[in-house]
């Protein structure tokens, strides 16, 4: 064995392969961790995160958009929003990085086998849910019908555009996109449809008592999705919820990200609605 | 035809300043010293302040010599109030000056003067040329840094020393490192006059009136200014000898003392207190030759001098210190009433009163600071024209060169000067 | 009968004894006048009497500011320089009881590097105290979570051991104990039982004052034995390395609860909240579970006098 | 790795600040490795101001049109800039009477009535002015703090921000709170720490140097000084002692 000693807090050495920008903001960056992190990550569930850390900058709670490949490298897909994002986007490829993880709890895949999934992403929440969906996409045979329904503010804002509908062309996935609004110069451009999340799942039939949902984005979209799905027929316990929090270790001793009792880092980041009933801070 | 060559900023100095050199053809007319720091006003601002307020505040009107313009207030404070103070305090006090020196004179001669002499453009091509000289430079200046942030609590604007006492007396411990530190930088310091005594590119100036306070011994219990050739007036009635006008194209206020433009700092100390201590001492009847009775020209050795002096001088203070131990002093607050103080100390550049009037209130009606740059500026104005004149017809660089390094020799402080009296 | 009992006129060369296993600590003033943890120079410092130090033997384990990582050619190592072996004389219960607190925290997988060396290098002994005003912890309660524990009668100290290692100390000073009855039982636990988290919710007056009159001063976060949240900042080096350090922070600051583009407890009052929640109530993975022990320093420390627990305690009539 | 290229210069200030940077002495050899000061009339000659400066770091407040001047120029030509030290952030001490007297009385008073004043306004943060990217806090500022600042420059990012008040250091370094138990004029809670409180370790009050902690309760601690004697006068001389604006009425 490798690297036995390791503890958790210690990133692993990881090389900066690729970078692809997604938008104006928003890369997609595929990095090599170190041998020794590949055993951990192959352990990798969607929706756990890792600890990235860009050095000099300092670490961030990042879900792979994409489960490890075979080769060992990661896919993260990162917004440019603050302090260590900022000093990530300035890296080129090559670039020396750090890992640790993965962390959190992921999505409960096996009570998800044999049934209809439903994801629900808003705006960079594609990134998370996209390793989901790759995973659903990839054993294919063991769910029922996968919907994914993304949101974003505007037509050059969508991320994973051209691969999404790709991915729809093959048949094994229901696409619906949308917009909140489009300026008018991109018109024809996008063939999606114009209003929020919430509209397009408005109008949206589907067999609610089977389905699990997951969603991810900004946390104005979750308070009210939860209630459109709830009303829709989808018990608590099936709605999954991927949160945000700011997290300093990642294995829940910085403390700041809780919510009511919990620690977003070890009893989510994915939680189930029914989870957080009660707890105003959660959503 | 008219022309004038402008030095703008003046570099390697503290603050803002500019020269002109106005001339007719060859012939110089005149030349200009400007200080143009933006004014701070401390002196209106100290106005309806308490008096426990008004050494915090002053301090800020220059961080190269805010130690010396704390002591300095604290003692004018003090001398209001009629407050005594324990020789710990005293001696900190004191130790914390000659810190101030030491980092002072090293600041000034390594990073600003050194490159002069080396012809480089300042400290970042020193780090190239001469990185050790650069760096026996800096550890000389890092120990007074040490001094002054262990026993001032901080390095600039230090808040351990107050009205009365001291905030907390050093430790046994703190005063054996800072004598080992001194120990350590010693011989760089007794070496240094070596390297600033040089000769410079350009000729004899005016002699000087030097100015300096009496007693020398008591760096804090200055009673009276001298100068050379004039009986010494009491400090106290500083106002009747030293007169102040306000320049129209200077922020700073030319003082003039007994009619003559005074020279005051490390040459004129020397001049007027020949009798030094210890190895500095020595040192000094070395020079003499180049230092007594001599123009402006030997400042930058005197300063050299001086900071061995100061070197040797913290070693005797931190001794006694150690000596006395630490004690716990409870610093009773002066009762205000309605009173003057004045007090003054020798600052690294020179001669620094300060004076003071509060009501019954302790709330300071008059502050009035008189600074060693303000003092100098009518000798270096002076002292700036006569070298034009005596380089008419050399080519304008060399001439811009020379006066430049002549203002170095001054080391002035324009934070400082653009601070005067309310009339 | 057992060697257990430990004369006052012998206290000082059991001190000396102490020093055999460690670099001895314990309470003293400072020349300021506060009660602290220090080394022990001279047995003179030695203040037993205290009530309480200002700073809780945390700061032992957990330093204030630490150094986590290093960061040079390409790759992040420990930034934790080790530990060399401490005796903390004269704790409290309350003190002790905090300890066993973080234990919990930073012992429990994944163990925390710098926080296990440490403790496991800690020799803790306990001694027996006077609550005043500022206590709120069950008078008489003994905690067990040291190596050994002194209780103090008339003349003298019983020992009591509580680990391997407070026996080898016993034995170690075998010459200076003498015979005495073995030390009482005392009661061991909690200070205070775990609250009602829904308590966070009610209507109580306090809430409000509270939140408009703290001043966000830390303090009570920063003495208080088991607040241990922490934020974690890189900076570079010039050499092309860096260091990531951790330092104490405060779930009362606006910055706890931030994240991109928003805040999830915005106002102070909800982060009072979440301070009851958490002190009183407890979470993941220790949900249920009092982390207050009684000391009495927030409420000392507080330059507002606030005391979260009074909330505890229902409204007695409306205010105003 | 590519020097970079570096204006520092100082306004209506002390000098304070730039020499904070000349006192890291055990940094400064190597720090001058990194960086080109390609306009620092301080401690350099020759100094120019038409390059682009990757950043320029400035002290002090803006009082004259020619500070204004300047502090366009450097906007202008600089990818950063660094607002240093508290004048440069709040105005600081030459500001500290903008609310109770003209700048025309002060200069007369200081410059005689029948004499031609010098051209100056009330002095004012930077930001009043310039959009500023960074900032380093203090009177003068923690050496730690420049040097966090000047490195992180030079690695292509900024200094991880603090945002505690002075008391949270003051505490956890055990020293006496001047405020609970001495009851004097203490402003640690509402200044921003980061300066291991310096004053109340050796046994004085934090004067506020370092301006005001983000979520500064302003109206309570204003309360606490009232309880504890203090006059309304004397307190908001004290507060504005280096920030002449604070909202008394703040409390988040
Ligand atoms: C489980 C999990 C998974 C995640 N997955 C992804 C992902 O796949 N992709 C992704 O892009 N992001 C993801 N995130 C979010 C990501 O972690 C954050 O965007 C990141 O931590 C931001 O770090 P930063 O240092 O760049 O920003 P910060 O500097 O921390 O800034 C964050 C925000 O706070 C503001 N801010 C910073 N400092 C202050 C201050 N002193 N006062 C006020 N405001 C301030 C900034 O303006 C910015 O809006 C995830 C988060 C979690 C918890
Ligand atoms: S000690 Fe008091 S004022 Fe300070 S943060 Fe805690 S509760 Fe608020
Ligand atoms: S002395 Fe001042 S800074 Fe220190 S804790 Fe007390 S109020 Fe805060
Ligand atoms: S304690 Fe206050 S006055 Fe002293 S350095 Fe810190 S912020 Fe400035």
């Amino acid at each position: 064995m490798k690297k036995a000693q390791h503890t958790p807090h210690i990133p692993f050495a990881a090389r900066l392969l690729e970078r692809r920008d997604l938008s104006e903001d928003t890369t997609l960056f595929r990095i090599a961790p170190e041998e020794g992190a590949l055993a951990e990550l192959s352990s990798f569930v969607p929706g756990q995160f890792v600890q990235l850390s860009v050095p000099g900058a300092g670490e961030i709670p990042i879900s792979p958009a994409d489960l490890p490949a075979p080769d060992g490298t990661l896919e993260l897909c990162v917004r440019r929003v603050g302090h260590v994002t900022e000093l990530l986007h300035k890296q080129q490829t090559g670039a020396r990085l750090g890992i640790r993880g993965p962390f959190g709890s992921g999505f409960p895949l096996r009570e998800m086998a044999g049934r209809p999934v439903l994801l629900l992403a808003g705006g960079l929440g594609i990134a998370p849910l996209r390793s989901l969906l790759m995973h659903l996409l990839r054993q294919r045979s063991s769910y029922g019908e996968v919907t994914l329904m993304y949101g974003a503010k505007q037509p050059r804002l969508m991320l994973f555009r051209e691969e999404l509908t790709a991915l729809a062309a093959t048949g094994g996935l229901r696409l619906y996109l949308t917009v909140d609004f489009a300026p008018e110069t991109s018109e024809g451009e996008y063939s999606c449809a114009i209003g929020l999340l919430p509209d397009l799942l408005k109008g949206f039939r589907f067999d609610a008592v089977n389905t699990y949902a997951a969603v991810c984005g900004p946390p104005p979209l979750y308070r009210c999705l939860v209630t459109d799905l709830e009303r829709a027929g989808v018990a608590a316990e099936r709605i999954l919820l991927s949160l945000e929090r700011r997290m300093r270790c990642g294995i829940g001793r910085c403390c700041h990200c809780a919510l009511g009792q919990k620690l977003c880092c070890v009893d989510g980041p994915v939680f189930r609605a029914s989870e957080l009933k009660g707890i105003p801070e959660a959503l | 035809m008219g022309s004038v060559v402008e030095i703008a900023p003046l570099t390697r100095l503290e603050g803002h300043g500019s020269v002109r050199v106005y001339r007719e053809g060859r012939r110089v007319e005149r030349v200009e010293l400007q200080f143009i720091d933006s004014p701070r006003l401390f002196e209106a601002l100290l106005l309806g302040k308490s008096f426990a307020e008004v050494p915090e505040i002053i301090c800020r009107i220059c961080a190269l010599c805010s130690t010396v313009h704390k002591v300095t207030a604290l003692l004018a404070v003090e001398d209001a109030f009629g407050v005594e103070v324990s020789e710990v305090t005293a001696l900190t006090r004191e130790l914390m000056l000659q810190a101030g020196m030491i980092q002072d004179h090293a600041l000034h001669l390594y990073c600003l003067v050194l490159p002069d002499l080396l012809g480089v453009r300042g400290v970042a091509e020193l780090a190239r040329v001469a990185p050790d000289l650069l760096k026996t430079g800096l550890a000389i200046k890092k120990v007074g840094n040490q001094i002054t942030e262990t026993a001032g609590g901080r390095l600039i604007h230090p808040v351990n020393i107050r009205l009365g006492g001291l905030g907390r007396s050093l430790t046994r411990n703190e005063l054996a490192r800072l004598r080992d530190e001194l120990q350590k930088v010693l011989p760089a310091a007794q070496e240094a006059h070596r390297l600033f005594n040089t000769p410079f590119p350009f000729p004899e100036l005016p002699t000087p009136d030097f100015l300096v306070l009496q007693p020398a011994e008591h760096p804090l219990g200055a009673q009276a200014c001298s100068m050379v050739g004039r009986a010494s007036f009491p400090l106290r009635d500083y106002r009747q000898h030293i007169e102040e006008t306000v320049l129209d194209y200077s922020n700073a206020k030319l003082s003039r003392v007994h009619g003559k433009e005074a020279t005051v700092g490390a040459l004129a100390r020397l001049n007027l207190h020949p009798d030094l201590e210890g190895g500095a001492g020595a040192l000094f009847k070395s020079h003499k030759q180049e230092l007594v009775g001599k123009d402006m020209r030997g400042n930058n050795l005197a300063q050299a001098i001086e900071m061995y002096h100061a070197t040797e001088r913290a070693l005797r203070l931190i001794d006694r210190l150690i000596e006395l131990g630490p004690r716990q002093e409870e610093t009773a607050a002066p009762s205000p009433r309605a009173a003057t103080g004045c007090a003054a100390c020798e600052a690294p550049r020179g001669v620094l009163i300060h004076s003071y009037s509060f009501d019954s209130q302790g709330i300071c009606t008059m502050a009035d600071v008189i600074t060693p740059t303000a003092l100098n500026q009518g000798a270096l104005a002076r002292d700036l024209l006569a070298l034009a004149r005596g380089m008419e017809g050399e080519e304008t660089n060399r001439m811009t060169t020379a006066l430049e390094r002549l203002i170095r020799c001054y080391d002035p402080c324009i934070s400082c000067s653009v601070h005067v009296l309310s009339l | 009968m057992e060697k257990t009992f430990l004369k006052t006129s012998r206290l000082n060369q059991f001190l000396e004894t102490l020093r055999l296993f460690g670099e001895l600590h314990g309470p003293t003033v400072s020349e300021s006048g506060v009660h602290r943890f220090s080394q022990l120079h001279d047995p003179a410092e030695l203040q037993l009497d205290y009530r309480r130090t200002q700073i809780p033997p945390k700061k032992y384990l957990l330093p204030f500011r630490e150094e986590i990582l290093h960061y040079a050619s390409g790759s992040y190592s420990e930034g934790y320089a080790g530990a060399g072996d401490l005796v903390l004389f004269g704790v409290h219960s309350c003190d002790l009881e905090g300890i066993a607190y973080l234990d919990r925290v930073f012992l429990a997988e994944p163990v925390d590097t710098g926080y296990a060396t440490r403790r496991s290098r800690l020799t803790l002994i306990g001694i027996s105290c006077e609550p005043d005003d500022f206590c709120f912890c069950t008078e008489g309660m003994e905690s067990s979570s040291c190596d050994l524990f002194l209780d103090a009668v008339a003349d003298g100290f019983r020992l009591s051991s509580h680990s391997a290692r407070g026996t080898a100390l016993l034995t170690a000073a075998e010459q200076l104990l003498e015979e005495g009855p073995p030390p009482a039982p005392r009661p061991s636990g909690p200070r205070l039982l775990p609250q009602d988290p829904q308590l966070r919710f009610s209507e109580h007056p306090l809430w409000r004052r509270f939140a408009s009159t703290c001043v966000s001063c830390g303090a009570c976060s920063v003495c208080c034995p088991t607040c241990y949240c922490f934020d974690v900042r890189e900076y570079p080096s010039l050499s092309g390395g860096g260091t990531r350090i951790r330092e104490w922070d405060n779930c009362l600051f606006a910055s706890h609860g931030e994240v991109a583009g928003a805040n999830f407890r915005p106002d102070r009052l909800d982060r009072l909240r979440y301070r009851f929640l958490h002190k009183y109530c407890g979470f993941t993975p220790l949900q249920g579970i009092t982390s207050c022990v009684g000391c009495g320093r927030c409420k000392e420390v507080c330059p507002v006098g606030i005391d979260l627990r009074e909330l505890t305690a229902p409204p007695e009539r409306e205010e105003r | 790795m590519r020097r970079m290229k570096l204006a520092i210069t100082g306004l209506t200030a002390c000098s304070g600040c730039q020499l904070t940077l000349l006192n890291c002495e055990d940094e400064l050899p190597e720090l001058l490795g990194h960086c080109e000061l390609v306009y620092f009339p301080l401690a350099e000659s020759g100094n120019v101001l038409d390059v682009q400066f990757d950043a320029a770091i400035v002290e002090g407040a803006v009082s004259t049109p020619k500070d204004l001047e300047l502090l366009f120029k450097l906007r202008n030509a600089s990818t950063h800039l660094v607002a240093y030290g508290t004048c440069a952030l709040f105005g600081g001490v030459a500001a500290m009477n903008n609310r109770v007297s003209t700048r025309r009385e002060l200069l007369r008073s200081v410059f005689g009535a029948g004499e031609k004043l010098p051209e100056s306004f009330p002095p004012v943060p930077l930001a009043n002015f310039v959009s500023v990217d960074a900032a380093v806090t203090g009177c003068p500022p923690e050496k730690q703090e420049i040097m966090e600042l000047v490195v992180a420059l030079a690695a292509g990012t900024l200094p991880p921000a603090r945002s505690y008040p002075v008391c949270t250091e003051c505490r956890s370094h055990e020293n006496l709170c001047l405020l609970l138990e001495k009851r004097e004029l203490c402003l640690g809670p509402v200044v921003q720490g980061g300066c291991n409180a310096r004053c109340p370790a050796t046994g004085i009050v934090c004067e506020g140097c370092r301006g005001p902690v983000r979520e500064a309760n302003v109206a309570q601690e204003l309360e606490l000084l009232l309880e504890r004697g203090f006059g309304r006068d004397e307190i908001e001389r004290r507060m504005s002692r280096f920030k002449p604006e604070w909202d008394y009425g703040k409390r988040s």
